[in-house]
């Protein structure tokens, strides 16, 4: 095959699967479900080559081959973890877990401790070392930002019965967790609508007449499947919509 | 038995734990190394961990397929998948382009793995519309707090937005890029700050549990 | 009339996916021509700080995404990339994502050949990497201990880019693009630990979250979403997917905000009428 | 003070002036004057590959511009190892705080990285180092050269202050810890956790299922280590109840052990016998088959309550919108910030980040959690009077223009 075919052969591929996931929010088929297998199976596929050809060859196998045996030891430690499939023996997979477990902690703790606690307490009174040279305005947002950032920390305060007064402050709390929550939630939308044009974008250009159209086939093909299929089971579509 | 099962897995995560959380205050070059040591078995160990996975993906849709399950012909096609991916590589070496030419491994890379993990979170979009038209509700005082927030964001956004709130508002003098950028550097800060603080106090006390042996659920039961 | 306002809000909410499909759809075939004109303070931070670099400098760029976030991010990278470039900045590149891997190649057929830039003199790419933080550690000791090969397998130390680059103090700058909560470790284990300046590229929904490392200026840049991307371009004066993609965006976001109006209203009027 | 440093610099300008006209290379061309008071010494709080170099300023022009040369052993021959301008490098610019280095007014100090340029050496090597004065190109100046020996350090003295709050935390820790089995300490309401009784009433009532869905976390997530706690209390609570619960999984492991919490919940509400295998289920270890599939069995089966206790990525808006049209009561929890406002607004009731952790604490009131709860309530305690105090002094200082408690409290609080 020429590389012109593999091309439209990848439009017609890539238009194809685009429209099998999307049909799902029509309703459910055999198409999608299809599609769904094929994604589970692909990723799995792809991250394993990843790893075949990133760590597994040339950070374990061709150190051992070379003679470097040290790296046996995290190899089997992987490997232990593999033992969970089997009951009697699943206790050998703790070894791989511990290890895991003890790296992680053990490197969460300080680096926590120095970037989400000492810097941001040292973030939210760092404004206020330029009160000399700050304007009203700013002199106010810093205000803003550590009185909210106490009133948070009140709402998630646990020791005490939150009533009278400290209810109030942990309620001032939570209106500053819905304004984050809410430029939260404008923000999403705007980063799933950036990948819906990334999809249509790409159906656009497997549109195009010198791929034969791809998109607008397999299309109307999909509406021809739904229609047929609406025709020959109508009562199991009235079940089926909501 | 019981030292070999419990007490030495437990050894090693306190070991392990203290020795990564020491090397934070050592500087000498015995604790560079050590770490060094480390982070590549890590790393090694982590991508057998992904073996888990696999296994247990393969194992549930071998079952279906074995046991005749309902549906079980979709199984066949995560094999499929895998294969169309793994093939391709172990043909080309792992390598998408040799001498200037796309290999199978990154065709089936770009027009079928791209397009299948890309269209499934687009679908998302159409679930936030309706979302936003089914669930967002002003139902209290707060819910009003986190729709004005939520409505400022997405209007500003875009072009047409910013000329929604130029003609509306414009007499302020307050473009609405400048309202954004107050709420997200201001009130959301504040907010953002008090959850990851808490959470960062909580993910420092579990590490301790852990490194302790106080937390060892993940360990399982006898 | 109660009713018949009632049973709107429980529309199908099919007919919502259409009119979303239809909206999005209809102006990428024929474009409104509505380009972003704003360009926030953090974007800005971030095209300053890749500015300042003095030519020559070695940049490390850690692209950790995958197809999933792809329209968001790759506009981003391209971007920055582009620029890196045209500032004569020698480029290595890391990934921490399996994913990820297959974009970069994409990237690297593209963006260098339009600047003149060869690889292994004037960027290289490195393997992908399971364990972020145990490859973030290591390279600041050693950037060879755990990079000892690029990807088509030759040995770091002797290509002309790696000159004098021996860990994170050879590395004025660090840029993170990502949809992934790895520029979290890039702050936590590099920025923080190895006082390296660390510019971020994120999608929209992490982005309201790196504030608090923003305003401490633990994180010194940040580039959010395809609105981020595009005001990128435009500091670059390139415009690209982003640019494009934002004006595709504009009518569908209006009708978001419709849509939320019209049922609180709904409800409003059925609870108070 | 000042006097022995002027005596200092004096004695030692005399002493280079004597030995410059002795130094091999100031022979061969005409003989350039020395910079005074030029020392080196190893890099303290470091892995042993850098010096510390120091002189005093102000000996010559302000745009005058310094190289630094240095020689190994094992190299020989001098190597330019560095070049500035004097007003690029102060003693103040040295990233060190107040508790571990002292600048001197006036003077010029240089961190000096040698790995790069001559290898990595061993730990107790002997490095000479000199410095050279020069003005347009010209040398105008130059240092005796100063041998130094480089070492490893055994302790950042610098990150005293993250170390001093480290062990804090661990003694309280430990005290609280140790005192666990105190009873009766109290945690305040939270309000998500006081619905639960309602929906596994109302589940009991339709006779239908409740789905505790605990999200794509690994065991080693925190947020999935809280989820497993809730869980072993609403299983419990739905055995006596003698209603039915459904846990659907995405990770193996966790469904191992989850199974094991959910039997034991069932042993311990006296309902061993309700207690069946396939209550904890495996779906996917996928995010959004995971999804997709547990949407399908919600729409189809209706449940009366769903629960999201867990580690939530995207698709927690897949999962959320469709319990909610099922209008099943929804209980959700977890510490992903950013999909918090998708749970917010699908849901009945969230908990919002560390709720979920206390909220084991707060189910099963057992005393380990608690104190360990207690623990993070100090920190937090810690951070707002941090905040509060520090703020203020800051505010003052600032305004009263004095630099010094500013910079102390700024310096306390910052990561090195």
């Amino acid at each position: 095959m020429t590389e012109t075919t593999w091309l439209i052969a990848g439009a017609w591929v890539s238009a194809g699967l685009t429209i099998f996931l999307f049909s799902f929010l029509y309703k459910d088929n055999p198409f999608f479900k299809i599609a769904e297998h094929l994604y589970l199976g692909a990723g799995m596929g792809w991250w394993f080559q990843v790893y075949l050809y990133n760590i597994w060859k040339p950070k374990v196998f061709e150190p051992l081959a070379g003679g470097d045996f040290f790296v046996l030891i995290p190899a089997l430690l992987g490997l232990s973890l593999v033992t969970q499939f089997v009951p009697k023996i699943s206790w050998i997979s703790r070894y791989g877990f511990t290890f895991m477990m003890g790296y992680g902690a053990g490197l969460e703790i300080p680096a926590r401790l120095s970037t989400d606690f000492m810097s941001q307490i040292a973030g939210t009174i760092k404004p206020f070392s330029l009160m000399a040279s700050m304007s009203g305005f700013d002199i106010l947002n810093a205000l803003i930002v550590a009185a909210g950032t106490i009133c948070v920390l009140f709402y998630f305060f646990f020791s005490v019965e939150h009533k009278g007064s400290v209810k109030k402050i942990s309620n001032i709390g939570i209106y500053f967790l819905m304004i984050y929550f809410g430029a939260a939630f404008g923000n999403t939308v705007m980063a799933r609508f950036s990948l819906l044009y990334g999809r249509f974008d790409d159906l656009n250009t497997s549109a195009a007449a010198s791929n034969f159209y791809a998109t607008q086939i397999i299309l109307a093909a999909m509406a021809a499947y739904f229609l047929l299929h609406s025709f020959l089971g109508k009562k199991e579509q009235a079940e089926e919509a909501r | 038995m019981k030292i070999i099962k419990n007490y030495l897995p437990l050894a090693m995560v306190m070991v392990m734990g203290l020795l990564m959380l020491g090397s934070y205050y050592v500087p000498h070059k015995l604790s560079v190394d050590y770490v060094e040591q480390m982070n590549k078995w890590e790393n090694i160990v982590f991508a057998f961990a992904f073996l888990l996975g696999l296994l247990s993906l393969f194992v549930s849709h071998y079952g279906k397929i074995r046991r005749r399950q309902d549906g079980w012909g979709y199984s066949i096609f995560v094999f499929v998948g895998f294969l169309i991916m793994v093939v391709p590589s172990l043909i080309s070496g792992g390598k998408q382009m040799v001498d200037g030419q796309v290999t199978g491994l990154g065709w089936s890379f770009r027009y079928v793995y791209n397009a299948l993990s890309a269209t499934m979170f687009a679908v998302l979009a159409f679930y936030i519309v309706s979302t936003a038209y089914r669930s967002f509700r002003i139902k209290s005082a707060q819910a009003f707090v986190l729709f004005v927030a939520a409505f400022i964001l997405i209007l500003g956004k875009v072009p047409l937005g910013q000329m929604a709130w130029e003609s509306v508002l414009g007499w302020t003098g307050y473009g609405i890029d400048r309202v954004i950028e107050w709420i997200m550097s201001v009130p959301a800060v504040a907010g953002k700050r008090g959850i990851m603080i808490g959470i960062a106090i909580g993910a420092i006390v579990t590490s301790l549990k852990i490194i302790f042996g106080i937390e060892r659920q993940y360990m399982g039961k006898d | 009339m109660k009713e018949n306002l009632l049973k709107f809000l429980k529309i199908d909410r099919r007919w919502i996916f259409l009119a979303l499909a239809m909206i999005l759809f209809v102006p990428i075939i024929k474009p409104i021509g509505l380009p972003n004109k704003t360009i926030s303070k953090d974007v800005q931070n971030a095209f300053n700080y890749l500015d300042k670099v003095p030519a020559g400098s070695f940049v490390l760029f850690s692209l950790d995404y995958d197809p999933s976030t792809r329209p968001e991010l790759h506009p981003q990278a391209v971007a920055a990339l582009r620029y890196a470039f045209k500032k004569n900045l020698r480029v290595g590149i890391v990934t921490y994502i399996a994913g990820s891997t297959g974009l970069i190649q994409q990237l690297i057929e593209k963006v260098p050949a339009e600047a003149g830039k060869v690889n292994g003199t004037d960027y290289v790419v490195y393997p992908y990497m399971a364990n972020a933080v145990a490859a973030m550690t290591q390279m600041a000791s050693d950037f060879y201990g755990i990079y000892d090969k690029d990807i088509d397998g030759r040995d770091a130390r002797s290509l002309p880019v790696m000159k004098g680059v021996r860990n994170y103090k050879d590395i004025p700058l660090i840029v993170n693009i990502t949809g992934t909560s790895i520029l979290d470790f890039w702050v936590a284990y590099v920025g923080d630990k190895y006082n390296v300046p660390v510019v971020g590229g994120v999608t929209a929904i992490s982005q309201p979250g790196y504030g608090p490392y923003l305003q401490t200026g633990q994180l010194k840049g940040l580039i959010g979403g395809m609105k981020g991307a595009a005001e990128f371009e435009s500091l670059v004066k390139e415009p690209g997917k982003g640019t494009s993609g934002i004006d595709a965006l504009n009518l569908a976001h209006l009708m978001v905000l419709l849509l939320i109006l019209t049922s609180n209203i709904i409800l409003l009027v059925v609870r108070y009428l | 003070m000042a006097k022995t440093k002027t005596l200092a610099v004096l004695i030692a300008f005399f002493l280079a002036a004597g030995a410059a006209s002795a130094a091999p290379k100031a022979g061969k061309t005409a003989p350039v004057p020395a910079i005074a008071g030029f020392t080196a010494a190893d890099m303290p709080y470091d892995a042993g590959n850098a010096l510390l170099l120091r002189w005093p300023d102000g000996q010559y022009a302000a745009d005058t511009v310094y190289r630094v040369f240095l020689s190994t052993a094992e190299a020989g021959g001098w190597v330019q190892a560095d070049e500035f301008k004097a007003a690029d490098r102060s003693a103040k610019a040295i990233p060190l705080p107040f508790w571990a280095w002292e600048p001197l007014p006036g003077e010029l100090a240089v961190k000096l990285e040698i790995g790069a340029l001559v290898g990595e050496l061993k730990s107790g090597s002997d490095v000479k180092v000199k410095v050279a004065a020069f003005e347009k190109d010209k040398l105008i100046a130059e240092s005796l050269a100063v041998t130094a020996q480089i070492r490893g350090n055994w302790f950042r003295l610098d990150r005293l202050n993250n170390l001093i709050l480290l062990t804090v935390v661990v003694i309280a820790f430990f005290w609280a810890v140790s005192h666990a089995k105190r009873k009766g300490l109290f945690i305040r309401r939270i309000a998500g956790l006081d619905a639960i009784d309602e929906a596994i009433g109302r589940s009991t009532e339709m006779g239908k299922p409740i789905y505790y869905v605990p999200g794509i976390g690994q065991m080693s997530t925190i947020s999935t280590i809280a989820s497993t706690f809730i869980l072993g209390e609403v299983a419990k609570k739905v055995a006596s109840y003698d209603s039915q619960i459904k846990v659907p999984h995405y990770d193996p492991v966790v469904m191992t052990v989850a199974k094991e919490v959910v039997k034991q919940s069932y042993l311990e509400a006296g309902r061993p016998d309700s207690y069946r295998e396939d209550l904890n289920f495996f779906v996917s270890h996928d995010q959004f088959s995971y999804a997709a599939s547990v949407d399908g069995m919600i729409s189809r089966e209706k449940p009366a309550a769903i629960f999201f206790m867990g580690y939530f990525m995207a698709e927690s808006l897949l999962l959320a919108e469709v319990g909610s049209t099922t209008g099943a009561i929804q209980i959700a929890g977890t510490d992903v910030e950013h999909q918090l406002p998708f749970f917010f607004t699908a849901c009945d009731y969230t908990l919002i980040g560390e709720e979920l952790y206390a909220a084991g604490a707060y189910l099963s009131k057992e005393p380990m959690l608690v104190s360990a709860l207690k623990v993070q309530d100090l920190g937090k305690l810690v951070v707002m009077v941090s905040v509060a105090i520090g703020g203020l002094l800051v505010a003052v200082g600032a305004k009263l223009q004095w630099d010094n408690l500013v910079q102390v409290i700024m310096t306390l609080f910052k990561a090195y």
